[in-house]
């Protein structure tokens, strides 16, 4: 095997073995258990660094293992893969972090963060997956590696939790499955490739290739909690803040609107499936969404839930961006997979940290935390700003070119859609900066703890401040080569046919 | 004897190439437990030894076989060498060998886990083993003979000994468990002969191959396969005749649980399959659709059963009722897509195997560790046994069918013979059985993580018993990814493609 | 009809009232008892069918079968009776009990 | 008074279930009844159908018999065409024997005094009916008889022993037992593996030896299932036995 097969697979491995390895670890082995995480997060990121460079110099790096008969396994990191590649490598290594400071004291660290390395592998998995096997392969390990997480405090709510959690992605992986049977019998082959492979196929399959759309959408759509499809996400809020990052901006909401953007754009091309007439209801589908999750979230007085809401409305913008079927909007649905990986990162840290260092876990508890915890808040302000899509975030630099997309394809409507969001999004957060930064602060704080010497730990204190600032870079930096933006670009000129 | 022609006799001895002993060889999966066994009963306090060292030789005897089936393609021999139709044939292609292969690994790791378990009782352990051993004995002959009149005699061993090794836990449960499988496996014994006494006394012979030659769509064709399938259908437990088969597979110890499951019912369901393959051509007619619907019946039941059971093993043997029916779906789908569905089904019972049996055994754990096995109060043992909770996690994704794992791969197979030929409904019921699984296997997981109402004294677990159910779901899991050798594996003499003779239209 | 006949539709009078006793009666000992008449009902469909020999003598083959599955039989009797008394044992009574209420 | 009233009601009730459940039975049994007496019918109607006349294997058994090394065609099906078989189902008696010791815990009979008319009868049937066994084992290659009509007499020898309370010595109820139990399989085995040296197939006796080997086969066999059947119907092992 080349070099070029190898790294993929060392990518894999850079978290899969320090996770088996954990597991193996004595509960009070911190130390080394330390050093492996963050050696496997900043092997990782390098790797992905390396092939970043690579990709960006026109190398394909692939691997595959021979499966089913006339099927493999097959590993391929190309720009697409790539997005998400360095959007959860990144930001595996800042939760790794912010993790250990978070958990410390706290039991079955090792079981946690064996089950958080099996997450993020899965995780590249589907990013790297080169073609729909593959991508469910990973698709239900991350499903799998998730559960415990979820169930972590081992509570009556958290199992709860978790058995819904596990009711809609297991069904969604089952009608995923079906789909992609039924695809391969048609075609023969499931691997992803850029303006989609189902465009030969005879006409009279067309009802059938709609069907499989849903089927695949639905599916991939329980992850991207899609409305309403969306239950289990408020729902797993029970799990530590860490998990939280994990699932709304880093792993698995993610890897849902991954899919369904490789499905649209490499399964069966955008332009096709525009034609075969499903990309309109599912903008449909995804403004509902937006809609939805944003009436949510302004009536959740739990910080977290109104959080989680809001990651229904937010996720839905790629999935939007995908719909409208038009290389602009496609630029700006793409670029939201990172931005919204940023922002919405930013604000479950600092949620995390309200709640680690004050005991703050509702909205009308947060008066005057500004005060108390101000690189915090002002981390949670930048995120805050970046969601409603103020410039110069990364937020506004996606809903600007949604907007423009769609008036490129003449869908009119999305834009009524954009505005209302914002207005939304605006009228849950601001109230909340208000309070934190106008309002007196309580004379006590529901449960407050000393941790270091500043307003919180150091571990606690920098992840947000890191992602805080790299939102805010990836909107004022966004026209610099390399930038989210140009690289969503380039992945866009791929998949629509050169007119 | 004159003196000089037995000197000649023994220099021909000495001179002669070995072909017969090569032919023999053969035999062995069935003489290694058998020797093994009688050797247990005579010396019982070396049964345990003994019984280790034999399930080696027999693992490394079917190893020996793989090569040379691989090379040779699949072997016959005529015992007492006089072949069909005076006398009986032996024959291994690839499907036997799969499921020899299948005993000798699954039977390795329940004589480890025995070893462990029956370590403070000797009594039971010494009446463990010779029964265990005679059980692979069947199971192996089973798995080899071609005259339906053996394979009877085969049957009755295999029944007999796994009932003698239900009663073993003593109990009023497990007696009256053992009891109920006593009578269910002889009634279907005999129904069984029934239709050989009609088979031979139409065609002469029973031998599988010779009747597949010379059958023909007469009523005793028929009447002799209804018996014989209704027989096997009532020893495999298929819905809606599995009743007997919960209470006996939950109330036995743990691996026995596991044997039984794993392995025992897939005696039956081989003989079926084999019978048919050889004897009807499946096409898609009434039969086989009716077979499929009673496999669709035990899916949807068996699932939704285990779902509601409070006792981890009552959970665990529901499941094999449901796991069943995904077995007899390549019935129906076997039309048009030939190997294709009965390579999913075999890749099915396979997993299965492995998986059941880790599952059972991981259920001996808590079992053990807890001293009961309600599920609600499983209490935290997911961090205080992490081995056996994972081992039962392995195996619940292979049963489940995530990928990858065994069980991935046979409902995969599965369903591409149900939707390359446009039959949504099957494909429909493989899902939602999938489904199904997943939320009884979640549903104990769930429970592992949280805390008891009322905590007990938990009992040490043998290291042993936590690495071979361990090992064994890791198996399960890992015969998802090497798929083309099991499958090379399966295609050994063709076993699957349609025969020359045969009723099919 | 020929002997061999009778002897057959005999075998299957007896398997079918074996039968019944063996799924309608609660007694163990009428259970066991309905297997062994049933076991009788087959070997006699077995052997009496052998008797159609154009020479008139019986076919041996069948009647080996019969000497096996009588054997098997008597095994599987001493079993099942061993059992019965340990059930009768353990539950103090010699019938099974619903297998849905225990 | 309401207490007795109470009582028959519930007396009342219980007496409707009862006769409720018993009409349901009755029911079930028709159902039963008559669903086994279609199966009787149709199997009935096969068994018209079949060709009133079938060889079967006599022909081919009798063609064969000159190479078996013994004249009965049964005898030779048992034990030569179809060996294999009758290996195994001595392999059945034998599990039978384990599953019943593992079953039961020490020996569930208990002992009875026989009279004088029965302790006398032993000692004078005891004799004869191994004489019988001798005997039917030794025809059997030439007429009806063999190895387990000899060794049914020889269990039922045990049996009538083991009634008038004759026991096994302790020091042979142990793996001496046991082995000779297990002989019949053994040497059945063994026998088998004769023929590789011949370049034969496992089970396929040389011709010379055939019938001798044969007969040594029936020999133990005999004795081996004899003691097997006695020992099952003393149920118990023999080691824990009181």
């Amino acid at each position: 095997m080349s070099l070029e097969a190898w790294i993929p697979l060392l990518v894999l491995c850079s978290s899969l073995l320090p996770g088996l390895m954990i597991f193996g670890l004595d509960e009070s082995r911190v130390r080394l258990r330390t050093t492996l995480n963050l050696g496997g997060a900043l092997t990782k990121l390098a790797l992905v660094g390396v092939m970043f460079w690579g990709v960006s110099q026109g190398i394909e790096y692939e691997v595959r293992i021979s499966f089913l008969p006339g099927l493999d396994l097959a590993l391929r990191a190309g720009p697409l893969a790539l997005l998400f590649l360095v959007l959860s490598s990144l930001l595996w290594l800042v939760t790794t972090i912010y993790a250990i400071g978070y958990l410390e004291g706290s039991p079955h660290r090792s079981r946690f963060f064996g089950f958080f390395s099996l997450c993020v592998t899965a995780t590249v998995g589907v990013a790297m997956a080169a073609d729909l096997l593959t991508f469910l392969l990973f698709y239900e390990l991350l499903t799998l590696a998730t559960y415990p997480l979820v169930v972590h405090r081992g509570t009556e709510v958290a199992r709860r939790a978790g058995q819904v959690y596990l009711a809609y992605t297991i069904g969604g992986g089952a009608l995923m499955l079906f789909g992609i049977v039924w695809l391969y019998t048609l075609t023969g082959t499931l691997e992803f490739t850029p303006l989609g492979f189902v465009s030969e196929l005879d006409p009279t399959t067309h009802p059938a290739l709609i069907l499989i759309f849903i089927f695949l959408i639905t599916g991939l759509g329980v992850k991207a909690a899609l409305v309403p499809l969306h239950v289990w996400l408020p729902m797993a809020m029970v799990a530590p803040a860490p998990v939280s990052a994990l699932l709304h901006a880093v792993a698995v909401v993610k890897a849902g609107a991954f899919g369904i953007v490789r499905v649209v754009y490499e399964v069966f091309g955008v332009e096709f499936s525009a034609g075969l007439g499903v990309t309109l209801p599912l903008a449909v589908l995804a403004s509902i969404t937006i809609l939805y999750g944003s009436l949510r979230a302004l009536f959740q007085d739990d910080l977290k839930r109104r959080l989680a809401f809001s990651t229904v409305s937010q996720v839905s913008y790629i999935v939007l961006g995908v719909a409208i079927a038009s290389p602009i909007a496609t630029v700006g649905g793409l670029v939201h997979l990172i931005h919204q990986g940023l922002m919405k990162i930013t604000l479950f840290f600092c949620a995390g940290n309200l709640a680690e260092t004050l005991g703050v876990h509702k909205v009308s508890e947060m008066n005057g935390a500004g005060q108390r915890m101000p690189w915090t808040m002002v981390a949670f302000t930048v995120g805050a700003f970046g969601m409603i899509g103020a410039p110069p975030v990364a937020g506004f630099i996606t809903k600007w070119y949604l907007g423009l997309g769609a008036l490129d394809a003449g869908q009119h409507w999305v834009l009524l859609v954009l505005a209302t969001s914002s207005l939304l999004n605006a009228a849950y957060f601001l109230p909340i900066l208000h309070a934190a930064w106008f309002r007196e602060p309580p004379a006590q704080w529901p449960a407050e703890r000393s941790l270091g010497r500043g307003e919180t730990s150091r571990a606690l204190l920098w992840p947000p401040i890191i992602t805080a600032v790299a939102a805010l870079l990836a909107g004022l930096l966004a026209s610099l080569p390399f930038s989210p933006l140009e690289w969503a670009r380039f992945i866009a000129e791929r998949e629509f046919r050169p007119l | 004897m004159e003196p000089s022609a037995l000197v000649r006799e023994l220099f021909a001895w000495a001179h002669a190439d070995a072909a017969g002993l090569m032919a023999s060889v053969l035999a062995l999966p069935v003489l290694v437990p058998l020797l093994g066994a009688l050797f247990a009963f005579v010396m019982r306090r070396w049964a345990a030894a003994i019984g280790l060292v034999t399930l080696l030789a027999l693992l490394a005897t079917v190893l020996l076989l793989i090569p040379w089936l691989l090379g040779a393609g699949a072997q016959g021999l005529a015992v007492g060498g006089w072949g069909a139709p005076l006398g009986v044939d032996l024959y291994a292609d690839g499907l036997s060998l799969a499921m020899l292969l299948m005993t000798a690994v699954v039977g390795l790791g329940i004589s480890l886990y025995a070893h462990s378990y029956f370590r403070a009782d000797p009594i039971r352990e010494q009446a463990f083993w010779p029964l265990w051993l005679l059980l692979l004995t069947a199971l192996n002959a089973l798995f080899l003979s071609r005259d339906l009149f053996n394979l009877y005699v085969t049957l009755e061993i295999l029944g007999l000994s796994a009932v003698a090794l239900t009663a073993l836990a003593g109990g009023a449960k497990a007696l009256v468990g053992a009891m109920r499988y006593l009578l269910v496996s002889l009634l279907g014994s005999l129904a069984y002969l029934l239709g050989i006494a009609l088979l031979y006394h139409a065609y002469a012979t029973v031998d599988l191959a010779l009747l597949a030659a010379r059958i023909d769509a007469a009523p005793a064709t028929w009447a002799a396969l209804a018996l014989m399938s209704a027989g096997l259908i009532l020893k495999t437990a298929l819905f809606p005749l599995h009743f007997w088969l919960p209470p006996a597979h939950a109330s036995a110890a743990a691996p026995v649980s596991a044997a039984l499951s794993a392995l025992v019912i897939k005696g039956s369901y081989y003989l079926l399959v084999r019978i048919w393959l050889e004897l009807v051509q499946v096409q898609s007619d009434g039969v086989a659709t009716f077979l499929g619907l009673l496999g669709a019946g035990a899916v949807l039941w068996g699932s939704i059963q285990a779902l509601v059971q409070t006792r981890l093993k009552l959970l665990i043997a529901y499941s094999t009722v449901a796991q069943i029916g995904y077995l007899f779906l390549a019935f129906p789908l076997a039309a048009g897509t030939g190997g294709l569905a009965w390579s999913g089904a075999l890749y099915l019972a396979l997993s299965h195997a492995l998986a059941k049996a880790a599952m059972f055994l991981a259920a001996g754990n808590l079992l053990r560790f807890g001293g009961h096995d309600r599920i609600a109060d499983l209490d935290r043992v997911v961090q205080r046994l992490p081995l056996s909770m994972a081992a039962f996690a392995l195996a619940g994704v292979s049963i489940i069918g995530l990928p990858p794992s065994g069980g991935f791969i046979g409902k995969w197979l599965l369903l591409e013979a149900a939707l390359s030929t446009g039959r949504w409904g099957w494909g429909i019921v493989i899902m939602l059985g999938g489904v199904l699984a997943a939320t009884y296997v979640f549903k104990v997981v769930g429970f592992a993580f949280t805390q008891a109402e009322h905590p007990h004294q938990a009992q040490r677990v043998p290291a042993t018993m936590e690495w071979v159910a361990f090992a064994l779901a890791v198996a399960a899991v890992l015969l998802g990814f090497l798929v083309a050798q099991p499958l090379m594996l399966l295609e050994i003499g063709d076993p699957f493609a349609a025969h020359v003779g045969g009723m099919g239209p | 009809m020929t002997p061999a006949i009778i002897y057959a539709l005999t075998g299957l009078g007896l398997f079918v009232l074996g039968l019944y006793a063996l799924i309608m009666r609660a007694h163990l000992l009428r259970k066991i008892l309905g297997f062994n008449v049933m076991g009788s009902g087959v070997f006699l469909v077995l052997a009496g069918l052998g008797q159609r020999t154009p020479m008139g003598g019986p076919d041996p083959v069948p009647q080996a079968m019969v000497i096996t599955g009588i054997v098997v039989a008597v095994a599987a009797t001493a079993l099942a009776l061993s059992l019965m008394l340990r059930v009768v044992a353990a539950t103090g009574r010699a019938r099974l009990p619903d297998p849905h209420h225990d | 008074m309401d207490k007795t009233k109470r009582d028959l009601r519930t007396a009342g009730e219980e007496d409707l279930d009862a006769r409720q459940e018993r009409s349901v039975q009755g029911l079930t049994r028709l159902v039963v009844a008559s669903l086994l007496a279609v199966v009787f019918v149709g199997l009935a109607l096969v068994i018209l159908a079949l060709p009133t006349e079938a060889p079967g294997l006599a022909d081919q058994v009798d063609a064969a018999l000159v190479d078996t090394g013994v004249t009965h065609p049964v005898t030779a099906v048992l034990l030569d065409f179809r060996g294999y078989d009758t290996l195994l189902e001595m392999v059945v008696l034998l599990l039978a024997l384990a599953g019943v010791w593992s079953l039961a815990e020490g020996s569930p009979r208990t002992d009875h005094r026989p009279g004088v008319m029965l302790d006398r009868l032993t000692r004078l049937y005891a004799p004869l009916m191994l004489m019988i066994a001798g005997y039917l084992l030794w025809v059997g290659s030439t007429a009806p008889g063999g190895a387990f009509q000899a060794g049914a007499v020889l269990g039922a020898a045990g049996v009538v022993l083991t009634l008038t309370g004759w026991r096994l010595p302790r020091r042979l109820a142990g793996w001496p037992l046991r082995l000779l139990l297990v002989s019949g399989v053994l040497v059945f085995i063994a026998a088998g593996l004769v023929g590789l040296g011949f370049d034969r197939v496992w089970l396929d006796y040389p011709p010379p030896w055939s019938g001798a080997l044969i007969l040594l086969i029936e020999t133990v066999a005999s004795v081996a299932i004899g003691v097997t059947l006695a020992a099952l119907f003393l149920g118990g092992h023999p080691e824990q036995t009181p």
